[in-house]
């Protein structure tokens, strides 16, 4: 039998006798506003959905991490394992190792390129590059200069969404200039990279940050140095579209500092990430389609789910939305 | 075999263009400046290839870019290049470029914004900032010269736990609401130029002034080149050096709050992975890791060099999928122009 | 002893000072009157420069007391206050390789409080090395000095301080004549000028030539202390090795003119060091090589054990010829070699005696590359026998033993193959009295064994057991001097004076 | 002050280091071997703590994920620590680990499967990471040597260059086709042990030997010692350092190897950041950055410290946001402790 679980709490029916035990979980990093707000969810959620869960370690965006904390969570009794893996080659071997001692896997924001999980729990990223992309195709009516903050390039959110972007910029709006900088995640070096193209190309009218968490800041300092921060009507104006959905980018929009943000569902992240490993225990399965959360779960291939969860545009229109979990946090 | 030469010590230790003679007999003093202007034609080599490049390279705006983008790393490569020259080491610079911004900005901001709720007034952020910088080094020293620990552990160990308790204490998060001094810092202009640039100067022209002019200044060069034998001429070496960690902190501390100013926000990662190009800018301008050698201004082409690299490579909007290859590939030429250049064995 | 007039200028009252296991000095003592020029001497590890360090304030005794003019030495921390009181040369180096020779010489107080003047400090410089008589440019760096240089950078460095007390650590260890007989008048008219002085060396008849009293130690004790007109040399000897005197006696050698051939250098340059040098030695003679100031002949001893590749011209040895710049192919060829620096390249101090003495035989030591420790210990146990190492055992690291017994291991360490030629360098510098003995004794064995040797050396005593001596002048071989040579002789031979 | 400690000059103004690392006399072997065990009572501090805090510490299966998690490491850690001993550095130790399998393996998988499309056979995959771990050390050694570059930035710029050069023919891709021989060695199991153990194990006891009991591994340390005394004793010391830069490198592609097995794919950023750890491990197990001091044992007691730090701190379950504060602190609690039973100034 299958079910799109209506709630958390949606009654078993693959029979709860495995039902209970403890939930391992590990945290990919601290130190990105996205993922402490994760972070920050994943206890309280836990708590309101009567997950067990154990104390979550933190990989620290290193792989070798990753796996040697499953590990430790295995041996203290992990019925069940809630990990990002933010690099997803590596993991292979572990899931295989899951797998084989019986522990359902759920991975979030990244869907691991081999080996069995039970569920992925992510948002399209190739959808963030393309929504980038189309909003800034329109604003600047199919012409001008774009600079994108491109992500590292060994991480796969990061190249899902620059593929995506310049496959559309692409194929939708040839007028545009893209100018692609490699930042590796770094505001430093977005910021140097920005100056300096807007030195060598002042008309640049639009620009793409791949994470505004890391990106917003040093963005906005240096256009105000530049005394580029002006609103929409001026034709002065860059037009900016982040992604991450943080409360700094909300307010930057009020504000008519940047114009848009593909909101990153850090809250549905920690909601359904918990919800499908405690589904799991449960013995519940699920099958390929809409669900009532409105998100679709799709057969990524050999069978393996994923719940691609909605991750809206944000703009000047619905950025006080209370829905938004960038406007729930502090 | 290469083993017949004598691999005669390189870099004197001279004052720019005085005492500073190598080699042997009257060229000697000729040839110490070319060792100090080693990576001259590198720089000129970079500057006619970007050039060529881009026109808009040569522009006031772009050359401004390229100094204001370095100066943060460039306090942090003055920094470790005294210390380095007093034959020691500090690795827990680039976490002071976070935390010391960080602690300063979370105590006087409200905890609405991420701080500790602390609230003290805003006139204290820069003074706590710079006090935490020359703490850090304090207690370094502290490590190192009491208890005779190695300078490269305790500093390593540091560059841990001050990042992790910059995360600790800010649970990670960017801290976005800054006072209006730190950004005051970062993004002034004076006389035409970035704030930031003039006060890197100034701390390169003290620096450079009190190395070669100074007793104390000398004594760093002393205490590197052999400890004992500055020991037994008399200097403090334990105070001095305790010294230059606490500059080392302090210069760490301004870098941070530089950059805090110029990037608008106190990143949890702010400063990460930075030491590596602090290493590198400050080895590429001739100071030795043995210590006793080198001087501040080739390790201020050493940034320059570096900077240029990564301005030329942006410029020429090389694809993300092989710019670290060629930006390593051309630093490996540069450090071997450099070499041939200047005739001298590197260490 | 004797019991100085009036308050001494410096006294030392039983002083202990250990090194872990090792005891350098066990309540000995000096006491030195103001004025006067007070010798100290003892054999290699007799605990001489220790008590240095102590006087001058960079260890702290274990127990006893240092007065200066009867009042307590200041505190470990002030140094300025040290500073005062005594200047030193040191025994090993204290110049700063990476700073010129001019700042050296005015190592922290190149100024008072304002910045400093570099055009004047160089006048400075230069002023003071004219008054000692060095010839080096003050803009020079001082790693690119010669030892010899080195040392006089020091003593002058030492002298200019305007201390009423200098104590002086074997400075003529490396210093040819003139320069010795410089420094000794700048000693008389220190003395003259009330200037108290502590004068270590091993070179004994220095003692009677400058010193007043003399201070003997012998195993970390104070032995005797006595005016040096009273005590004639065999009993100063005597007093330092617990046993009778007997002068080293050079040994007579037939040196047969059919032996074969086992070194030999033929038009040797090397530019601005020496030009077209021929060179034999037979087996079974010992060669000097000899010269004063910059003549060349270390280069060229250093340029036949490969050390530097020649210009032109070849270097045989025991018929092979080895890859000119090679040492291992030297060595290879049957080469024992003594350099002339022990510090940079005799030894490494972190490893132990054993494994210094047996680097170049490690491969013979055991099968497939592997070193047997039993067998290098074995070596090292009867190398330490043989040549009198005062240590604690083969597993000592070298870099703990006295400087003496360093040089000790540098030539255990040249004579571990039993080499078929040998070079050796000035191998008795810094080496007392019985040491010497030893270390002559065994280039002596070694030429009696069949060895031919090259020593090079301006220590007319070293030269005695040659059979015959080389000398050159500013690069070139100006004669040679059968055995059985005057000393004023072969001196101005040396000083060029003789040169046809 | 501190300046009556041992460090002070011996014999005045000695060599510097001399009265370093060993004890003296009969009772200085077994100083020396204290000094090699400075260590151990760290890790039983860390084994008793780690069984106080969580009875599966000390199960059979933890203790082998903490050798197996370490295997990697170490072997970097054995490469570090004697080319260290050798009085060198090397920094792209970390990059090999990287690139090495990542040709390895792109050389023989099919495009499709990001492979570069050569197809080479698959038997040829193995011996193409470990020749390409050769080859680095090989052009580290004569840049090194022959150029007479600096090690430090040689292997800088090698770091940067490696690593760029697998993100470029990678295109930043993770390559998981895996042939059968790399996943084996990090999988299989021999008698009880992941062979990755056994592997490590072996490379340390091979090590060990022969850096105490043959000739080659002895000069090593003469290298690092004082080289100018080594080559004057008849050591090839440029041959030997050039074998050592290839045995390292050839010991960072095998830890390449093994950790691709054990990850199931070659990460583009495999490798990243190791290398700090690399040396902490190696300067914690007493190995000096200045040569010719230090033991592999030694070495290996510092990455047993780290391992079992990891371990305890993940099973303790400490907040995601203190936990690298407190690794820091351990880290430099572990050191005092070390500096505190050898009773040794470090360096
Ligand atoms: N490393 C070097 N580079 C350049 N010149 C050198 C070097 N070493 C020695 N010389 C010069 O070569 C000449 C011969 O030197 P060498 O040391 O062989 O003479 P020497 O006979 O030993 O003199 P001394 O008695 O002063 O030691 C000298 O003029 C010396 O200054
Ligand atoms: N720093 C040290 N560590 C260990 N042992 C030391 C140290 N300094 C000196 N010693 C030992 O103390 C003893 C006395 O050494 P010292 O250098 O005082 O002898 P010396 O009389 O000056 O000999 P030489 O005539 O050879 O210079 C020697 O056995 C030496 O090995
Ligand atoms: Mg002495
Ligand atoms: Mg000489």
């Amino acid at each position: 039998g299958s079910s799109t679980p209506s709630s958390p709490s949606a009654s078993a029916q693959g029979g709860s006798a495995a039902a209970g035990g403890k939930i391992g979980i590990d945290f990919p990093r601290t130190d990105s506003d996205f993922w402490n707000s994760y972070n920050k969810y994943v206890p309280k959620l836990a708590g309101e959905l009567g997950v067990d869960l154990m104390p979550p370690t933190n990989s620290q965006n290193d792989v070798a991490k990753l796996v040697s904390n499953t590990q430790a969570l295995v041996s203290q009794g992990a019925k069940a394992i809630v990990m990002a893996p933010q690099d997803t080659g590596a993991i292979a071997t572990t899931l295989d190792q899951l797998a084989g001692k019986n522990i359902p896997v759920v991975t979030v924001d990244t869907r691991p390129d081999k080996g069995k999980t039970f569920m992925v729990v992510r948002a399209d990223n190739r959808a963030y590059g393309e929504k980038a992309c189309e909003f800034l195709g329109e604003q600047l009516k199919g012409k001008g200069k774009v600079v994108e903050f491109q992500g590292s390039l060994s991480s796969v959110n990061g190249r899902d969404r620059s593929e995506a972007f310049a496959e559309c910029m692409k194929a939708n709006y040839p007028g545009i200039t893209v100018f692609a900088e490699p930042t590796e995640w770094e505001g430093t070096k977005a910021s140097a990279a920005l100056q300096t193209r807007l030195t060598q190309h002042p008309d640049i009218n639009g620009i793409y940050m791949q994470a505004g968490g890391v990106f917003l800041a040093p963005t906005l300092q240096l256009l105000k140095s530049k005394n580029l921060l002006v609103p929409p009507t001026d034709p002065k104006h860059i037009f900016i579209i982040s992604n991450d959905g943080i409360p700094q980018e909300f307010q930057a929009i009020r504000d008519g500092q940047i114009d848009a943000t593909v909101s990153q569902p850090a809250d549905l992240y920690a909601k359904w990430a918990l919800s499908y490993a405690k589904a799991a225990l449960e013995g519940k399965t699920f099958a390929p389609g809409k669900t009532d959360h409105d998100s679709t779960i799709v057969d990524v291939g050999g069978g393996r789910l994923e719940d691609q969860l909605p991750a809206p545009l944000v703009t000047k229109e619905n950025v006080d939305d209370p829905n938004l979990w960038g406007n729930q946090v502090g | 075999m290469t083993e017949t030469t004598v691999t005669s010590p390189g870099t004197p230790g001279g004052p720019p263009g005085t005492a500073g003679g190598t080699g042997r007999g009257p060229s000697g003093l000729r040839l110490a400046r070319f060792r100090d202007l080693a990576l001259v034609p590198a720089i000129l080599l970079l500057v006619v290839v970007g050039a060529l490049i881009e026109p808009a390279f040569l522009s006031g705006d772009n050359l401004t870019n390229v100094l204001q983008q370095q100066t943060e790393l460039s306090l942090l490569v003055l920094a470790e290049a005294v210390i380095l020259i007093a034959g020691k080491f500090d690795l827990s610079l680039e976490s002071t470029v976070g935390l010391a911004p960080a602690l300063g900005v979370a105590l006087v901001i409200p905890a609405a914004s991420n701080g500790l709720g602390t609230d003290w007034p805003a006139a204290l952020g820069i003074p706590i900032c710079l006090l935490i910088g020359v703490l850090v080094g304090a207690f370094n020293g502290l490590l190192i010269l009491r208890f005779k620990l190695s300078a490269f552990i305790v500093t390593l160990g540091m560059l841990i736990v001050l990042r992790g308790l910059q995360i600790g204490f800010t649970g990670g998060q960017n801290l976005f609401a800054l006072p209006d001094s730190f950004l005051y810092l970062g993004n002034a202009r004076w006389v035409g130029l970035p704030a930031s640039v003039w006060i890197c100067g100034l701390a390169y022209a003290i620096g450079i002034v009190a190395l070669g002019y100074f007793r104390h200044g000398r004594s760093v060069y002393a205490i590197g080149g052999n400890v004992d034998a500055a020991r037994a001429a008399g200097v403090r070496t334990d105070r001095v050096l305790w010294t230059v960690f606490m500059i080392g902190g302090l210069l760490a501390a301004l870098a941070g709050l530089l950059m805090t100013g110029r990037l608008g926000s106190v990143a949890a990662s702010q400063g990460n992975g930075m030491i590596f190009t602090v290493f590198a800018a400050a080895v590429i301008g001739g100071v030795s890791l043995d210590g006793g050698k080198g001087t501040l201004f080739g390790a201020l082409c050493g940034v320059l060099v570096l900077g240029l690299i990564n301005n030329i490579l942006t410029l020429a909007g090389v694809s993300a999928q092989w710019i670290q290859a060629i930006y390593g590939g051309i630093i490996l030429i540069a450090l071997m122009l450099a070499r041939v250049t200047s005739g001298k064995a590197q260490d | 002893m004797m019991s100085p007039p009036a308050t001494p200028a410096v006294e030392a009252r039983g002083i202990t000072k250990r090194f872990g296991p090792t005891t350098a000095l066990d309540g000995a003592g000096i006491v030195i009157g103001e004025g006067e020029t007070h010798a100290l001497v003892g054999r290699n590890g007799a605990g001489k420069s220790t008590l240095v360090s102590i006087l001058t304030g960079l260890q702290r005794p274990d127990e006893g007391q240092v007065l200066f003019a009867g009042r307590p030495a200041p505190a470990l921390a002030d140094r300025d206050g040290w500073r005062r009181r005594v200047a030193c040369v040191y025994q090993k180096s204290t110049i700063i390789p990476t700073l010129t020779v001019a700042e050296n010489l005015f190592l922290n107080r190149q100024a008072g409080r304002g910045p400093i003047n570099w055009r004047s400090l160089r006048a400075r410089a230069r002023d003071l090395l004219d008054e000692y008589g060095v010839d080096v440019d003050g803009g020079r760096l001082a790693g690119d000095l010669g030892v010899e240089q080195r040392q006089l950078l020091e003593i002058a460095r030492a002298l200019s301080f305007g201390a009423r007390f200098i104590i002086l650590d074997e400075p003529t260890a490396q210093l040819d004549g003139p320069a010795i007989e410089r420094l000794f008048e700048r000693m008389r008219a220190l003395r003259a000028q009330g200037v108290t002085m502590m004068f270590i060396s091993h070179h004994l008849e220095e003692v009677y030539q400058v010193c007043q009293s003399v201070t003997v130690f012998r195993d970390a004790r104070h032995v005797l202390t006595s005016e040096v007109a009273d005590l004639p040399h065999d009993e100063l000897v005597a007093a330092m090795t617990g046993e009778a005197a007997a002068g080293y006696q050079a040994r007579s050698r037939a040196s047969r003119s059919s032996a074969p051939i086992v070194l030999s250098a033929e038009k040797l340059s090397l530019a601005g060091r020496y030009q077209d040098v021929d060179l034999a030695v037979r087996a079974g003679e010992i060669v000097g090589l000899a010269g004063s100031g910059s003549s060349g002949k270390v280069s060229l001893a250093e340029t036949l054990v490969g050390l530097h590749a020649a210009d032109s011209g070849t270097v045989t040895v025991n018929g092979a010829r080895p890859r000119p710049g090679d040492v291992t192919s030297a060595l290879r060829a049957g080469l024992g070699f003594v350099p002339q620096d022990r510090h940079k390249e005799g030894f490494v101090p972190l490893l132990s005696i054993a494994e210094n003495a047996t680097l170049p035989i490690a491969h013979k030591l055991g099968r497939f590359g592997a070193v047997s420790p039993a067998r290098r210990r074995a070596r090292a146990e009867r190398m330490i026998e043989e040549l009198d190492i005062k240590t604690t055992g083969p597993s000592q690291p070298v870099g703990d033993l006295s400087g003496g017994n360093a040089q000790k291991v540098v030539m255990a360490r040249a004579l571990a193959d039993d080499p078929g030629a040998l070079v050796v360098i000035d191998p008795t510098s810094g080496v007392d009295v019985r040491a010497k003995q030893a270390l002559l004794g065994a280039v002596e064995d070694a030429a009696e064994r069949g060895a031919g040797a090259v020593l090079v050396s301006d220590e007319l005593d070293d030269l005695r057991i040659c059979d015959r001596v080389v000398v050159m002048f500013h690069g070139r071989v100006v004669k040679e001097v059968p055995r059985g040579w005057a000393d004023a002789e072969l001196v101005a031979v040396m000083e060029g004076v003789d040169a046809r």
